[in-house]
């Protein structure tokens, strides 16, 4: 069963949308934009170093899916995976830890923005190999199924993924396997400086996961409320056992690829009439065009989340550094000499 | 200047969109900045009002810089400040050995033997000296135990200057070389010297020696070097002013005579470890001392006891040919006692003329200590006691 | 006195003076040569040499009879003829 | 080296013996699965896992897509989530197209997380040359994978490891890699019947001898021995140092051979530069550098693709004669008495 969804229809899911459901929904996409926003400055300040993919923009399809997922289910994401760990549960405080290299960061400050872990919450890291964790989805899943565990594997990555052979291969043994995988493609048109129509000769890549005769659907990344109806679909069909399934989130990076650069690839002009479809301006105005959510109701929010992300930082401020003596420790788990 | 990618150490500022008094808000544009990607957008994170621009357009600054100030919010825009590198000065190598063929563990064992490698026939691959080599060279019996044994002493030069740094059990010769030339420098510098010299008849030393020796089996057989130390030491009781130490300005006279002799090593090097209370010892006792001292000495195997505390030297150079020897004291001790080569002289004893086996016996002393006066009568008293040797 | 006793006489002492002078070079010894003089002797060394002709051939050599043992050559003439 | 109560030998192949301990792997623990390209219908490019299939199931012994990169990392996933996955990659010359998630998954996972999480995976590879397969086919590159910390590498050259290397591997909570070199397959030789798991952390002296070490591994091993045979009828007593394991290396043992042979000659089928051979003779100048008689000599393979021509193959390949060469090399005129 594959939907060729071309445009937002109303679905269902947008009629029962309640007053909890709207603010909850505004309040994950705020939490991601203001920490993504905050981390730009440290970087800026050199507190955070090394690589910084933000998430700014891209907030919809994370608050649209990671709600959804049982806490069993696991994640395999990407290096910009801010977002999908903080609504996966991940503490703020711990990912901001982690950017300022310390040891109460959630990967003791081993491995950055690019690689924040959290085992306990199945939140198996970010990874800056493009296409590098797909594989590994695939593993997590044929694990569970082989232990009889109704359990599914959300694999996140993003357009530039798609040009990969792991992207390929994997699509290929996911399908021939029925491994229960739900893949989230977030096509946010660039991979890094090289436009989607520079890099890709088929563009719809919904219609590439579709050859390898495996469910697609294609969605609008910038409608939370879309999002969310669609992974809801997908997830039903994955749990059900009926192999995996693959959704494209047509989606947009509002700041460059990786903490600043110069832009040079696109136009303001484009980027501009994409923040026209800011996924927090859209929801902000449909619900509280049916008057779910009011002006004060955003200012509590901003309050929250403002004293949320200070609090992050003043956690990571207080960090400690990791003993240099436990340099090699953990590379091998017995006798730990590597 | 921000820190605007992983690699960035400096920034150029290209424009600014705002000056003093500009009102600002959270996440404005408020400059342009040059990065080697680009040109980039610089955001200002604190709400308030431009104070003061402090860099000009055009002006390359490392990443941390302050670019402006602003008001009422009162903080300048956030500067940090990137950790200047520092060079860690090269190491320079260390200077090369002199250029051996041997193997490392032919050298090693050949430092620990005190043997010269340089000297030996190389049976290794391109000739070059194997450590079996070295093993024939000591004629020690290689069980495949190693040479080296682990109670081995450690080998200083003779006086207590700075040891060569070397390894622990070998005699390093030219770390040797420079101890001895530190000494004797500093010898020369400090100790004001006097040199005195007296032919002594050996006659009826030579006599007695040989008809003891006559009467004991070789290995027990006594060296006339031997009466020449127990004579020295029993001179020493007449003046005892040319035996201890000379340290801090103070001479501190030793009761014991233990006195250094200068031995030299087969391939060059000299060390003076001492014999322990000579003054206590029968010639006899002081053969066997002398015996084993001169074999371990060649070996690299003296105490460091041996080395430090010896309170007057004996040199015996005359066994190669010199007739008379004026040394230099070893510090902190304060005399230098030599004996020549025995020479068959003509000789008036008693006005009768006849040849006799004739030694010169040499002292250099300390000036600071005593004088000529007290040197010629340690000088008699040793030529007094070689006279009657049957009762040294 | 058959060649057979003097080459190992003469062995013997070669292998006495490299127990002193184990460095020494004994292969190119010149037979004619003052043993002492070439060989770097003192009269501690020249001790030990008496004494290891002693160990290995039980003869004594008495001090006045030292200048027979002046070169190599002289040392086997000497040790053949007052050898047991 | 059999103790003297074992029970009856009786003959085998080290691929029989690769075989019997797949089939006790599968037997013992249900967490443990066979996948790889041919291993089910097939039974194995190289035979070893005939009959599996069978026995297990395809749930359990699962053929592939020729597809490296998915299906490694597929098996480190596998391995994160509770199983013990068997990975055969057919030979070391397609493990490149998997060496990403190798190294930057299986390698790196357990420390870059902070210790939150382990690969318990086995990975098994045919290496090495020798059948005429030419370049493509014939590498040798246990050293890539012996370079990266994280791993453990191991070289079984006896039908004795090729038994029982592979339950010690399963039992490792990190990722261990088995090379099995091409041409012991077919070797023959005896087993004890109840010839079991085997440590995994020590090299193993095959001959003793004190005149030089020649240190080998997987398909040198049989060489070197060879080597020495000729050598002891030339009065020149050789010791042969297994080294079983190539990360970590067992310093210990080469560096005691070494200490008291004085000699050591490396015998490595890698090419000379930067090879497993260079990093054993660092570590023995480091550590032995004033016991060492003579030049560590190395003798490895010519740095040429492998030729596919006969001649040009055995000459390209490290010989018995050339290790013999190396080892007199060491002895100078001693080695010519």
């Amino acid at each position: 069963m594959n939907h060729l969804a071309s445009g937002p229809e109303p679905s269902p899911d947008f009629l029962q949308l309640d007053r909890n459901e709207a603010l909850s929904l505004l309040r994950s996409m705020v939490r991601i934009r203001r920490f993504e926003e905050k981390c730009a400055e440290l970087y800026a300040a050199g507190k955070i170093r090394g690589f910084l993919h933000l998430y700014i923009g891209e907030e919809a399809i994370a608050a649209g899916v990671m709600p959804l997922l049982d806490a069993d289910d696991a994640i395999v994401s990407t290096y910009r995976e801010h977002g999908h760990a903080l609504l996966r549960g991940v503490p703020p405080g711990a990912v901001m830890a982690e950017m300022f290299g310390k040891v109460q960061g959630c990967s003791r400050g081993r491995g950055g923005s690019m690689h924040l872990f959290d085992v306990s919450k199945r939140f198996y890291g970010g990874n800056a190999i493009v296409a590098g964790g797909i594989p590994i989805a695939l593993g997590l899943a044929l694990a569970d199924k082989m232990q009889g565990r109704r359990h599914v594997t959300a694999c996140l990555f993003g357009d530039g993924a798609v040009a990969e052979g792991e992207f390929h291969e994997s699509m290929n043994l996911a399908a021939l396997w029925k491994l229960p995988v739900l893949f989230l493609c977030e096509n946010n048109q660039y991979a890094m400086g090289t436009a989607i129509d520079r890099y890709e000769s088929e563009q719809n890549l919904a219609l590439k996961a579709q050859s390898y005769r495996m469910g697609v659907e294609r969605v609008d990344g910038m409608d939370v409320l879309a999002v969310r109806a669609a992974t809801r679909r997908g997830l039903e069909l994955v749990r059900g056992g009926g192999g995996p399934w693959f959704i494209e989130l047509v989606t947009y990076r509002f700041r460059a690829h990786s903490a600043y650069d110069p832009e040079l690839y696109r136009s303001k002009d484009e980027v501009k009439q994409w923040r026209k479809r800011d996924p927090i301006v859209l929801f902000e105005a449909l619900a509280s065009e049916r008057g779910l959510v009011g002006p004060d109701d955003k200012v509590v929010i901003e309050q929250e989340i403002d004293a949320e992300v200070a609090a992050a930082v003043a956690f990571a401020e207080a960090g400690s550094l990791e003993p240099v003596g436990d340099l090699t420790k953990d590379v091998c788990a017995s006798r730990g000499t590597p | 200047m921000p820190s605007l990618g992983a690699d960035m150490d400096a920034g150029t500022l290209v424009e600014w969109h705002v000056g003093p008094g500009t009102v600002v808000k959270r996440g404005d544009v408020v400059a342009l900045v040059e990065t080697d990607k680009g040109i980039v957008e610089v955001e200002i994170w604190e709400s308030g009002t431009i104070d003061a621009v402090l860099v000009a357009p055009g002006t390359k600054v490392p990443v941390g810089t302050v670019l402006a100030t602003t008001r009422a919010d009162g903080a300048p825009t956030p500067a940090t400040a990137a950790p200047p590198a520092v060079l860690n000065p090269p190491v320079s190598p260390a200077a090369p050995h002199a250029e051996v063929r041997a193997s490392p563990a032919a050298k090693q064992l050949a430092r620990e033997q005190g043997i010269d490698v340089t000297k030996l026939h190389g049976t290794g691959p391109h000739d070059t000296v194997t450590r079996a080599d070295v093993e024939r060279a000591v004629g020690a019996t290689a069980t495949g135990a190693p040479a080296t044994s682990p109670e081995h002493e450690r080998m200083q030069a003779p006086p207590p200057p700075a040891a060569a740094a070397e390894r622990p059990s070998g005699i390093d010769t030219a770390g040797m070389r420079r101890a001895i030339a530190a000494a004797m420098a500093r010898s020369k510098r400090e100790i004001p010297h006097y040199y005195l010299s007296a032919d002594i008849d050996l006659a009826a030393t030579i006599a007695w020696l040989e008809g003891d020796n006559a009467r004991r089996p070789v290995t027990e057989r006594i060296l006339l070097a031997a009466l020449l130390l127990k004579a020295t030491a029993s001179a020493i009781r007449e003046v005892p002013e040319i035996n201890g130490h000379f340290v801090d300005g103070v001479f501190r006279p030793s009761s014991a005579a233990h006195l250094g002799v200068a031995i030299s090593l087969r391939q060059g090097g000299l060390i003076a470890p001492a014999i322990h209370d000579v003054q206590d010892k029968s010639v006899a006792e002081v053969q066997i001392a002398l015996r084993d001292l001169v074999a371990r000495t060649r070996v690299g195997r003296l105490r460091s006891s041996e080395m430090s505390d010896p309170t007057l030297t004996v040199t015996n150079l005359g066994d190669q040919g010199v007739e008379s020897v004026f040394g230099v004291i070893y510090p902190p001790q304060v005399a230098l006692v030599g004996f020549g080569r025995v020479v068959e002289r003509p000789w008036a004893s008693g006005g009768m003329l006849g040849v006799r086996p004739i030694v010169t016996a040499t002292l250099s002393a300390d000036h600071r200590v005593s004088d000529g006066h007290r040197g010629g009568v340690f000088l008699a008293a040793v030529n007094r006691l070689l006279q009657r040797p049957e009762e040294l | 006195m058959s060649t057979i006793n003097r080459d190992a006489v003469r062995q013997t002492i070669l292998d006495a003076l490299s127990s002193v002078a184990p460095e020494a070079d004994l292969a190119s010894l010149d037979p004619k040569a003052a043993l002492r003089e070439t060989l770097d002797l003192d009269s501690m060394d020249f001790l030990n040499f008496v004494i290891a002709l002693h160990k290995a051939l039980g003869t004594d050599v008495p001090e006045r009879d030292y200048a027979k043992l002046a070169t190599l050559e002289s040392c086997v003439e000497y040790l053949v003829t007052h050898g047991r | 080296m059999t103790n003297g109560t074992a029970a009856p030998a009786r003959k085998t192949t080290y691929r029989e013996a690769v075989r019997a301990a797949l089939r006790e792997a599968l037997r013992s623990d249900e967490r443990v699965f066979l996948m790889g390209e041919d291993v089910g219908r097939y039974g194995g490019s190289y035979a070893c896992s005939l009959g599996l299939l069978e026995e297990f199931g395809p749930e359990r012994v699962r053929d592939t897509p020729l597809s490296e990169a998915a299906f490694v990392g597929a098996g480190i996933g596998a391995a994160m989530a509770g199983m013990r996955p068997i990975v055969e990659i057919m030979t070391v010359n397609f493990s490149l197209l998997a060496l990403d998630q190798i190294l930057n998954n299986a390698a790196t996972l357990r420390h870059m997380s902070g210790g939150q999480v382990g690969v318990p995976l086995v990975i098994r590879m045919a290496t090495g040359a020798g059948r005429q397969v030419a370049a493509q086919h014939s590498h040798s590159l246990e050293n890539f994978y012996a370079h990266i910390p994280g791993l453990k590498v191991l070289a079984p050259a006896t039908i004795e490891d090729a038994r029982g290397m592979l339950a010690t591997a399963l039992e490792d909570p990190d990722p261990v890699i088995l090379f099995e070199h091409a041409m012991l397959y077919p070797v023959e030789g005896e087993l004890a019947a109840d010839a079991g798991a085997v440590p995994i952390d020590r090299a193993a002296i095959r001959r003793a001898g004190k005149d030089a070490t020649i240190i080998a591994y997987g398909g040198t091993v049989a060489k070197s021995l060879a080597a020495a045979q000729t050598l002891a009828e030339r009065g020149v007593d050789a010791e042969v140092i297994d080294l079983r394991t190539l990360r970590p290396l067992d310093d210990d043992t080469i560096v005691a051979s070494v200490t008291r042979t004085r000699r050591a000659v490396i015998v490595d089928e890698g090419w000379r530069t930067g090879s497993l051979a260079a990093e054993v003779c660092a570590r023995i100048v480091e550590k032995a550098f004033y016991d060492l008689d003579a030049p560590i000599a190395r003798v490895c393979t010519e740095e040429v693709p492998i030729p596919y021509a006969k001649h040009l193959e055995e000459a390209a390949l490290p010989q018995p004669a050339k290790i013999v060469d190396a080892v007199l090399g060491t002895m100078g005129e001693a080695g010519h008495g």
